[in-house]
Protein backbone atom coordinates (compact mmCIF):
# COMPACT_ATOMS: atom_id res chain seq x y z
CA UNK A 1 0.00 0.00 0.00
CA UNK A 2 1.39 3.45 -0.82
CA UNK A 3 1.25 5.82 2.20
CA UNK A 4 1.55 9.56 3.21
CA UNK A 5 4.14 10.39 5.91
CA UNK A 6 4.89 14.00 7.09
CA UNK A 7 7.76 15.64 8.97
CA UNK A 8 8.49 18.13 11.46
CA UNK A 9 11.09 20.39 12.60
CA UNK A 10 14.52 18.21 13.15
CA UNK A 11 13.17 15.24 11.49
CA UNK A 12 12.05 17.84 7.94
CA UNK A 13 15.92 18.50 8.26
CA UNK A 14 16.93 15.62 8.15
CA UNK A 15 14.40 14.02 5.70
CA UNK A 16 15.03 17.16 3.56
CA UNK A 17 11.45 17.17 2.72
CA UNK A 18 7.98 18.24 4.52
CA UNK A 19 6.60 14.79 3.63
CA UNK A 20 7.46 11.26 1.34
CA UNK A 21 5.35 8.53 0.14
CA UNK A 22 6.79 5.28 0.39
CA UNK A 23 5.29 2.20 -1.86
CA UNK A 24 4.58 -1.38 -0.38
CA UNK A 25 3.89 -0.36 2.59
CA UNK A 26 1.93 -3.55 5.05
CA UNK A 27 -1.56 -1.91 6.00
CA UNK A 28 -1.14 -4.29 9.20
CA UNK A 29 1.66 -3.43 11.08
CA UNK A 30 3.32 -1.90 14.60
CA UNK A 31 4.48 1.69 15.49
CA UNK A 32 7.60 0.42 15.78
CA UNK A 33 7.50 -1.85 11.97
CA UNK A 34 6.56 1.42 10.23
CA UNK A 35 8.82 3.84 12.11
CA UNK A 36 11.75 1.44 10.52
CA UNK A 37 10.15 1.02 7.26
CA UNK A 38 10.47 4.78 7.28
CA UNK A 39 14.16 5.33 8.95
CA UNK A 40 15.55 2.49 6.22
CA UNK A 41 13.98 4.76 3.44
CA UNK A 42 14.90 8.26 4.78
CA UNK A 43 19.31 8.80 4.92
CA UNK A 44 19.95 10.53 7.67
CA UNK A 45 16.58 9.98 10.03
CA UNK A 46 17.86 6.68 11.15
CA UNK A 47 20.53 8.85 13.77
CA UNK A 48 17.61 10.51 15.11
CA UNK A 49 15.25 7.05 15.16
CA UNK A 50 15.63 6.46 19.11
CA UNK A 51 13.92 9.59 19.87
CA UNK A 52 11.49 9.61 17.32
CA UNK A 53 7.41 8.26 17.98
CA UNK A 54 5.03 8.62 14.94
CA UNK A 55 1.12 9.58 15.23
CA UNK A 56 -1.41 8.18 12.49
CA UNK A 57 -4.21 10.43 12.10
CA UNK A 58 -3.14 12.78 14.74
CA UNK A 59 -2.67 9.96 17.57
CA UNK A 60 -0.06 9.21 19.43
CA UNK A 61 0.82 5.54 18.93
CA UNK A 62 2.82 3.26 20.63
CA UNK A 63 5.96 0.66 19.80
CA UNK A 64 3.51 -2.28 19.78
CA UNK A 65 -0.17 -0.85 18.51
CA UNK A 66 -1.50 -2.84 15.68
CA UNK A 67 -2.18 -0.29 13.11
CA UNK A 68 -4.57 -0.96 9.97
CA UNK A 69 -3.71 1.79 7.66
CA UNK A 70 -5.38 3.10 4.87
CA UNK A 71 -4.43 5.29 1.58
CA UNK A 72 -5.62 8.52 3.51
CA UNK A 73 -3.59 7.56 6.96
CA UNK A 74 -2.18 10.86 8.12
CA UNK A 75 1.34 9.57 9.60
CA UNK A 76 3.52 11.92 11.06
CA UNK A 77 7.38 11.66 12.43
CA UNK A 78 7.43 13.51 15.55
CA UNK A 79 11.04 14.53 17.34
CA UNK A 80 11.22 15.09 20.46
CA UNK A 81 8.66 18.28 21.37
CA UNK A 82 10.20 21.47 22.81
CA UNK A 83 6.85 23.49 22.96
CA UNK A 84 6.36 26.10 25.74
CA UNK B 1 -15.74 27.36 27.24
CA UNK B 2 -12.31 26.21 25.75
CA UNK B 3 -10.24 28.80 23.63
CA UNK B 4 -7.17 27.42 21.66
CA UNK B 5 -5.18 28.87 19.39
CA UNK B 6 -1.96 28.63 17.22
CA UNK B 7 -1.25 31.73 15.53
CA UNK B 8 1.64 33.55 13.99
CA UNK B 9 0.66 36.77 15.19
CA UNK B 10 2.17 38.82 18.48
CA UNK B 11 0.44 36.96 21.74
CA UNK B 12 -1.54 39.65 23.36
CA UNK B 13 -2.69 39.33 27.06
CA UNK B 14 -5.27 41.54 27.11
CA UNK B 15 -6.79 39.29 24.39
CA UNK B 16 -6.61 36.15 25.79
CA UNK B 17 -7.84 37.60 29.10
CA UNK B 18 -10.96 38.94 27.52
CA UNK B 19 -11.75 35.48 26.25
CA UNK B 20 -11.84 34.34 29.49
CA UNK B 21 -13.83 36.87 31.74
CA UNK B 22 -16.63 35.99 33.44
CA UNK B 23 -18.71 37.71 36.34
CA UNK B 24 -18.64 34.32 38.33
CA UNK B 25 -14.89 34.55 37.50
CA UNK B 26 -13.22 35.37 41.37
CA UNK B 27 -9.67 34.15 39.84
CA UNK B 28 -7.77 34.42 36.84
CA UNK B 29 -4.86 32.67 37.00
CA UNK B 30 -2.31 32.73 33.90
CA UNK B 31 1.14 31.38 32.75
CA UNK B 32 2.78 33.33 29.94
CA UNK B 33 6.30 31.85 28.18
CA UNK B 34 8.57 34.25 26.82
CA UNK B 35 11.68 33.95 24.66
CA UNK B 36 15.03 33.70 26.75
CA UNK B 37 18.26 35.51 25.70
CA UNK B 38 20.39 33.34 26.94
CA UNK B 39 20.46 29.29 27.07
CA UNK B 40 23.56 28.00 29.18
CA UNK B 41 25.82 30.70 28.43
CA UNK B 42 25.04 30.88 24.54
CA UNK B 43 23.67 34.40 23.71
CA UNK B 44 20.68 33.39 21.93
CA UNK B 45 19.37 35.77 18.93
CA UNK B 46 16.13 34.64 18.25
CA UNK B 47 13.68 31.59 18.31
CA UNK B 48 11.68 30.21 15.91
CA UNK B 49 8.99 27.55 16.55
CA UNK B 50 7.05 24.61 14.14
CA UNK B 51 3.64 23.50 15.14
CA UNK B 52 1.69 20.22 13.23
CA UNK B 53 -1.04 22.36 13.69
CA UNK B 54 -4.12 20.07 13.51
CA UNK B 55 -2.76 17.73 15.87
CA UNK B 56 -0.88 20.08 18.25
CA UNK B 57 -4.43 22.08 18.66
CA UNK B 58 -6.01 18.42 19.61
CA UNK B 59 -3.81 17.80 22.18
CA UNK B 60 -4.59 21.40 23.59
CA UNK B 61 -8.19 20.63 23.57
CA UNK B 62 -7.30 17.17 25.30
CA UNK B 63 -5.15 19.05 28.02
CA UNK B 64 -8.53 21.58 28.53
CA UNK B 65 -10.61 18.46 28.52
CA UNK B 66 -8.34 16.84 31.50
CA UNK B 67 -8.53 19.80 33.32
CA UNK B 68 -12.02 20.29 33.57
CA UNK B 69 -12.07 16.84 34.89
CA UNK B 70 -9.89 17.77 37.88
CA UNK B 71 -10.40 20.96 39.02
CA UNK B 72 -13.47 23.02 38.79
CA UNK B 73 -12.84 25.47 36.22
CA UNK B 74 -14.85 28.38 34.22
CA UNK B 75 -13.06 29.29 31.06
CA UNK B 76 -9.29 27.49 29.69
CA UNK B 77 -7.70 29.61 26.93
CA UNK B 78 -4.24 28.25 25.74
CA UNK B 79 -2.36 30.29 22.23
CA UNK B 80 0.73 29.69 21.15
CA UNK B 81 2.46 31.30 18.48
CA UNK B 82 4.64 29.78 15.69
CA UNK B 83 7.17 31.19 13.89
CA UNK B 84 10.09 33.91 14.53
CA UNK B 85 9.65 35.21 18.18
CA UNK B 86 12.03 37.61 18.86
CA UNK B 87 13.17 37.92 22.81
CA UNK B 88 11.09 38.77 25.89
CA UNK B 89 7.94 38.14 23.18
CA UNK B 90 5.37 35.40 24.56
CA UNK B 91 5.56 31.85 22.51
CA UNK B 92 2.84 30.54 24.97
CA UNK B 93 -0.07 31.57 26.81
CA UNK B 94 -2.39 29.49 29.67
CA UNK B 95 -5.19 31.63 31.40
CA UNK B 96 -8.07 29.87 33.47
CA UNK B 97 -10.68 31.70 34.85
CA UNK B 98 -12.09 29.87 38.67
CA UNK B 99 -14.49 31.21 40.99
CA UNK B 100 -11.81 29.99 43.72
CA UNK B 101 -8.07 30.35 42.57
CA UNK B 102 -6.75 27.21 43.60
CA UNK B 103 -8.34 25.33 40.84
CA UNK B 104 -7.11 28.12 38.32
CA UNK B 105 -3.50 27.89 39.48
CA UNK B 106 -2.97 24.66 39.88
CA UNK B 107 -4.81 24.21 36.02
CA UNK B 108 -2.51 26.42 34.79
CA UNK B 109 0.86 24.44 36.05
CA UNK B 110 -0.74 21.26 35.02
CA UNK B 111 -1.20 23.28 31.28
CA UNK B 112 1.83 24.32 30.72
CA UNK B 113 3.38 21.20 32.33
CA UNK B 114 1.21 18.84 30.10
CA UNK B 115 1.47 21.21 26.66
CA UNK B 116 5.26 20.43 27.05
CA UNK B 117 4.75 16.70 27.60
CA UNK B 118 2.28 16.05 24.95
CA UNK B 119 1.69 19.33 22.10
CA UNK B 120 3.47 18.72 18.81
CA UNK B 121 5.52 22.12 18.88
CA UNK B 122 8.99 22.27 18.69
CA UNK B 123 11.54 25.01 19.27
CA UNK B 124 14.68 25.89 17.38
CA UNK B 125 17.66 28.42 18.83
CA UNK B 126 19.72 30.40 16.79
CA UNK B 127 22.76 31.57 18.69
CA UNK B 128 24.93 34.60 18.00
CA UNK B 129 28.39 33.61 16.45
CA UNK B 130 29.34 30.28 15.02
CA UNK B 131 27.10 28.29 17.35
CA UNK B 132 24.97 26.02 15.16
CA UNK B 133 21.46 26.25 15.40
CA UNK B 134 19.52 23.75 18.03
CA UNK B 135 16.17 21.93 17.80
CA UNK B 136 15.37 21.73 21.58
CA UNK B 137 13.73 18.94 23.46
CA UNK B 138 11.60 19.36 26.72
CA UNK B 139 12.88 17.58 29.72
CA UNK B 140 9.31 17.17 30.41
CA UNK B 141 8.78 15.14 26.87
CA UNK B 142 8.18 11.67 27.85
CA UNK B 143 7.86 10.19 24.58
CA UNK B 144 8.33 6.51 25.01
CA UNK B 145 11.03 4.76 22.94
CA UNK B 146 9.03 3.42 19.67
CA UNK C 1 13.13 44.06 41.88
CA UNK C 2 9.66 44.58 43.89
CA UNK C 3 7.20 46.08 42.75
CA UNK C 4 4.10 46.94 45.27
CA UNK C 5 1.32 49.12 45.06
CA UNK C 6 -1.97 50.06 46.40
CA UNK C 7 -4.05 52.51 44.44
CA UNK C 8 -7.44 53.65 43.88
CA UNK C 9 -7.07 52.91 40.30
CA UNK C 10 -8.41 50.62 37.48
CA UNK C 11 -5.38 48.06 37.76
CA UNK C 12 -4.14 46.91 34.22
CA UNK C 13 -2.60 43.65 33.43
CA UNK C 14 -0.46 44.65 30.52
CA UNK C 15 1.23 48.09 32.68
CA UNK C 16 1.87 45.46 35.80
CA UNK C 17 3.41 42.84 33.46
CA UNK C 18 5.53 45.77 31.83
CA UNK C 19 6.71 45.95 35.22
CA UNK C 20 8.38 42.97 35.55
CA UNK C 21 9.51 41.96 31.68
CA UNK C 22 12.99 40.92 31.78
CA UNK C 23 14.94 39.80 28.80
CA UNK C 24 16.07 37.32 31.58
CA UNK C 25 12.95 35.44 31.97
CA UNK C 26 11.67 32.56 30.62
CA UNK C 27 8.05 32.71 32.49
CA UNK C 28 5.46 34.90 33.64
CA UNK C 29 3.22 34.01 36.08
CA UNK C 30 0.26 35.88 37.08
CA UNK C 31 -2.53 35.93 39.08
CA UNK C 32 -5.67 38.39 39.07
CA UNK C 33 -8.70 38.44 41.86
CA UNK C 34 -11.57 39.35 40.23
CA UNK C 35 -15.16 40.65 41.82
CA UNK C 36 -17.72 37.69 41.71
CA UNK C 37 -21.27 38.72 41.18
CA UNK C 38 -22.40 36.82 43.81
CA UNK C 39 -21.52 35.01 47.32
CA UNK C 40 -23.87 32.07 48.79
CA UNK C 41 -26.37 32.95 46.05
CA UNK C 42 -26.70 36.58 47.16
CA UNK C 43 -26.55 38.86 44.00
CA UNK C 44 -23.21 41.23 44.73
CA UNK C 45 -23.83 44.78 43.21
CA UNK C 46 -20.35 46.46 44.25
CA UNK C 47 -17.46 45.80 46.41
CA UNK C 48 -15.49 48.35 48.18
CA UNK C 49 -11.83 47.74 49.52
CA UNK C 50 -10.13 50.15 52.38
CA UNK C 51 -6.39 49.41 53.13
CA UNK C 52 -4.28 50.23 56.16
CA UNK C 53 -2.14 51.98 53.30
CA UNK C 54 1.30 51.87 55.41
CA UNK C 55 1.42 48.73 57.28
CA UNK C 56 -0.17 47.31 54.05
CA UNK C 57 2.46 48.21 51.79
CA UNK C 58 5.20 47.12 54.05
CA UNK C 59 3.46 43.49 54.27
CA UNK C 60 3.36 43.57 50.96
CA UNK C 61 6.63 44.08 50.76
CA UNK C 62 7.55 41.37 53.75
CA UNK C 63 5.99 38.83 51.51
CA UNK C 64 7.94 39.57 48.12
CA UNK C 65 11.25 39.04 50.22
CA UNK C 66 10.08 35.53 51.74
CA UNK C 67 9.31 34.43 48.01
CA UNK C 68 12.85 35.48 47.15
CA UNK C 69 14.24 33.75 50.41
CA UNK C 70 12.31 30.64 48.92
CA UNK C 71 12.37 30.32 44.80
CA UNK C 72 14.72 32.31 42.26
CA UNK C 73 12.46 34.58 40.58
CA UNK C 74 13.50 37.53 38.76
CA UNK C 75 10.51 40.72 39.67
CA UNK C 76 7.77 40.82 41.62
CA UNK C 77 5.14 42.48 41.00
CA UNK C 78 2.09 42.77 43.68
CA UNK C 79 -1.07 45.44 43.60
CA UNK C 80 -4.19 46.05 45.38
CA UNK C 81 -7.22 48.14 44.44
CA UNK C 82 -9.43 50.26 47.04
CA UNK C 83 -12.07 52.01 46.86
CA UNK C 84 -14.88 50.74 44.96
CA UNK C 85 -14.58 48.37 42.11
CA UNK C 86 -16.97 47.22 40.08
CA UNK C 87 -18.42 43.22 39.18
CA UNK C 88 -15.57 41.94 36.93
CA UNK C 89 -12.52 44.13 37.45
CA UNK C 90 -9.43 43.37 39.26
CA UNK C 91 -8.98 43.76 42.92
CA UNK C 92 -5.21 42.36 43.34
CA UNK C 93 -2.72 41.71 40.42
CA UNK C 94 0.33 39.59 41.37
CA UNK C 95 2.83 38.52 38.91
CA UNK C 96 6.12 37.01 39.26
CA UNK C 97 8.90 36.35 35.91
CA UNK C 98 11.63 33.42 36.65
CA UNK C 99 13.93 31.76 34.41
CA UNK C 100 11.79 28.43 35.03
CA UNK C 101 7.96 27.99 35.69
CA UNK C 102 8.04 25.87 38.50
CA UNK C 103 9.88 28.80 40.97
CA UNK C 104 7.12 32.00 39.36
CA UNK C 105 4.18 29.82 39.56
CA UNK C 106 4.33 28.16 43.68
CA UNK C 107 5.73 32.31 44.04
CA UNK C 108 2.15 32.91 42.87
CA UNK C 109 0.38 30.75 44.96
CA UNK C 110 2.40 31.53 47.92
CA UNK C 111 2.15 35.53 47.79
CA UNK C 112 -1.77 35.32 46.82
CA UNK C 113 -2.31 32.99 49.83
CA UNK C 114 -0.07 34.88 52.35
CA UNK C 115 -0.95 38.38 50.85
CA UNK C 116 -4.90 37.00 52.16
CA UNK C 117 -3.92 35.73 55.53
CA UNK C 118 -1.27 39.29 56.38
CA UNK C 119 -1.99 42.13 54.28
CA UNK C 120 -4.08 44.93 56.37
CA UNK C 121 -7.02 45.43 53.40
CA UNK C 122 -10.71 44.47 53.74
CA UNK C 123 -13.58 44.08 51.31
CA UNK C 124 -17.61 45.15 51.81
CA UNK C 125 -19.52 43.29 49.89
CA UNK C 126 -22.81 44.98 49.01
CA UNK C 127 -25.59 43.01 48.01
CA UNK C 128 -28.52 43.70 45.79
CA UNK C 129 -32.13 44.32 47.88
CA UNK C 130 -32.57 44.11 51.63
CA UNK C 131 -29.51 42.86 52.53
CA UNK C 132 -27.34 44.03 55.01
CA UNK C 133 -23.18 44.88 53.22
CA UNK C 134 -21.26 42.67 55.32
CA UNK C 135 -16.92 43.08 55.57
CA UNK C 136 -15.70 39.95 54.55
CA UNK C 137 -13.14 37.41 56.68
CA UNK C 138 -10.66 35.27 54.43
CA UNK C 139 -10.28 32.10 55.67
CA UNK C 140 -6.59 32.43 55.01
CA UNK C 141 -6.75 34.78 57.84
CA UNK C 142 -5.15 33.13 60.90
CA UNK C 143 -4.91 36.25 63.44
CA UNK C 144 -4.19 34.58 67.06
CA UNK C 145 -6.82 35.56 69.24
CA UNK C 146 -5.67 38.49 71.52
CA UNK D 1 0.66 57.95 78.79
CA UNK D 2 -2.07 59.64 75.96
CA UNK D 3 -1.95 57.28 72.90
CA UNK D 4 -3.84 57.25 69.52
CA UNK D 5 -5.42 54.61 68.13
CA UNK D 6 -6.29 53.88 64.23
CA UNK D 7 -9.78 51.75 63.43
CA UNK D 8 -10.48 50.23 60.14
CA UNK D 9 -13.12 48.81 58.55
CA UNK D 10 -15.76 46.91 60.92
CA UNK D 11 -14.22 48.24 63.52
CA UNK D 12 -14.27 51.83 62.46
CA UNK D 13 -17.80 51.30 61.35
CA UNK D 14 -18.28 50.27 65.16
CA UNK D 15 -16.22 53.09 66.69
CA UNK D 16 -18.04 55.58 64.45
CA UNK D 17 -14.81 57.00 64.00
CA UNK D 18 -11.64 56.51 62.48
CA UNK D 19 -9.01 57.56 64.99
CA UNK D 20 -9.29 58.47 68.85
CA UNK D 21 -7.21 59.39 71.65
CA UNK D 22 -7.41 57.22 74.59
CA UNK D 23 -5.62 58.87 78.07
CA UNK D 24 -3.57 57.17 81.21
CA UNK D 25 -2.91 54.29 79.17
CA UNK D 26 0.65 52.78 80.93
CA UNK D 27 3.64 52.68 78.45
CA UNK D 28 4.19 48.77 79.62
CA UNK D 29 1.49 47.29 78.96
CA UNK D 30 1.19 43.76 77.24
CA UNK D 31 -0.80 43.39 73.59
CA UNK D 32 -4.07 41.68 75.39
CA UNK D 33 -4.22 44.17 77.87
CA UNK D 34 -4.15 47.09 75.45
CA UNK D 35 -6.97 45.33 73.24
CA UNK D 36 -8.74 45.83 76.64
CA UNK D 37 -8.22 49.20 77.59
CA UNK D 38 -9.67 49.90 73.74
CA UNK D 39 -12.54 47.38 73.99
CA UNK D 40 -13.10 48.80 77.87
CA UNK D 41 -13.55 52.36 76.16
CA UNK D 42 -15.34 52.10 72.99
CA UNK D 43 -19.07 51.25 72.95
CA UNK D 44 -20.12 48.56 70.57
CA UNK D 45 -16.37 47.31 69.89
CA UNK D 46 -16.71 44.35 72.74
CA UNK D 47 -18.94 42.41 70.22
CA UNK D 48 -15.88 42.35 68.31
CA UNK D 49 -13.36 41.94 70.73
CA UNK D 50 -12.59 38.43 70.40
CA UNK D 51 -11.85 38.87 66.60
CA UNK D 52 -9.79 41.93 66.62
CA UNK D 53 -5.88 41.64 66.67
CA UNK D 54 -3.50 44.81 66.90
CA UNK D 55 -0.68 46.56 65.35
CA UNK D 56 1.76 48.80 66.76
CA UNK D 57 3.47 50.71 64.38
CA UNK D 58 2.82 48.87 60.99
CA UNK D 59 3.48 45.50 63.19
CA UNK D 60 1.08 42.85 64.39
CA UNK D 61 1.44 42.13 68.06
CA UNK D 62 0.88 39.09 69.97
CA UNK D 63 -1.41 38.92 73.29
CA UNK D 64 1.80 38.58 75.33
CA UNK D 65 3.82 40.93 73.58
CA UNK D 66 5.74 43.22 76.04
CA UNK D 67 5.01 46.92 74.61
CA UNK D 68 6.60 49.97 74.99
CA UNK D 69 4.74 52.81 74.24
CA UNK D 70 5.47 56.12 73.65
CA UNK D 71 3.37 59.10 72.33
CA UNK D 72 4.16 58.66 68.71
CA UNK D 73 3.28 54.94 68.19
CA UNK D 74 1.11 54.49 65.69
CA UNK D 75 -1.73 51.54 67.12
CA UNK D 76 -3.85 50.12 64.96
CA UNK D 77 -7.20 47.92 65.32
CA UNK D 78 -7.17 45.44 62.68
CA UNK D 79 -10.47 43.26 62.19
CA UNK D 80 -10.35 40.05 60.54
CA UNK D 81 -8.35 40.40 56.83
CA UNK D 82 -10.59 40.14 53.29
CA UNK D 83 -8.02 41.55 51.27
CA UNK D 84 -7.58 39.41 47.40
Amino acid sequence: MKIRVLFFAKSRELAGQQQREFNDVPAKITGAELLSVICDQVPGLSKLRDSLVLAVNQEYVDKDTQLHLTETSEIAVIPPISGG
Amino acid sequence: SNYVDITPSCLSINDVCDKIASPKAGATSMFVGTTRDNFKGKKVIRLEYEAYHGMALKEMEKICNSIRKKWNVISIAMVHRTGLVPIGEASVIIAVSSAHRADGLQAVQYGIDTLKETVPIWKKEVYDGEEESIWKANCECTQKKM
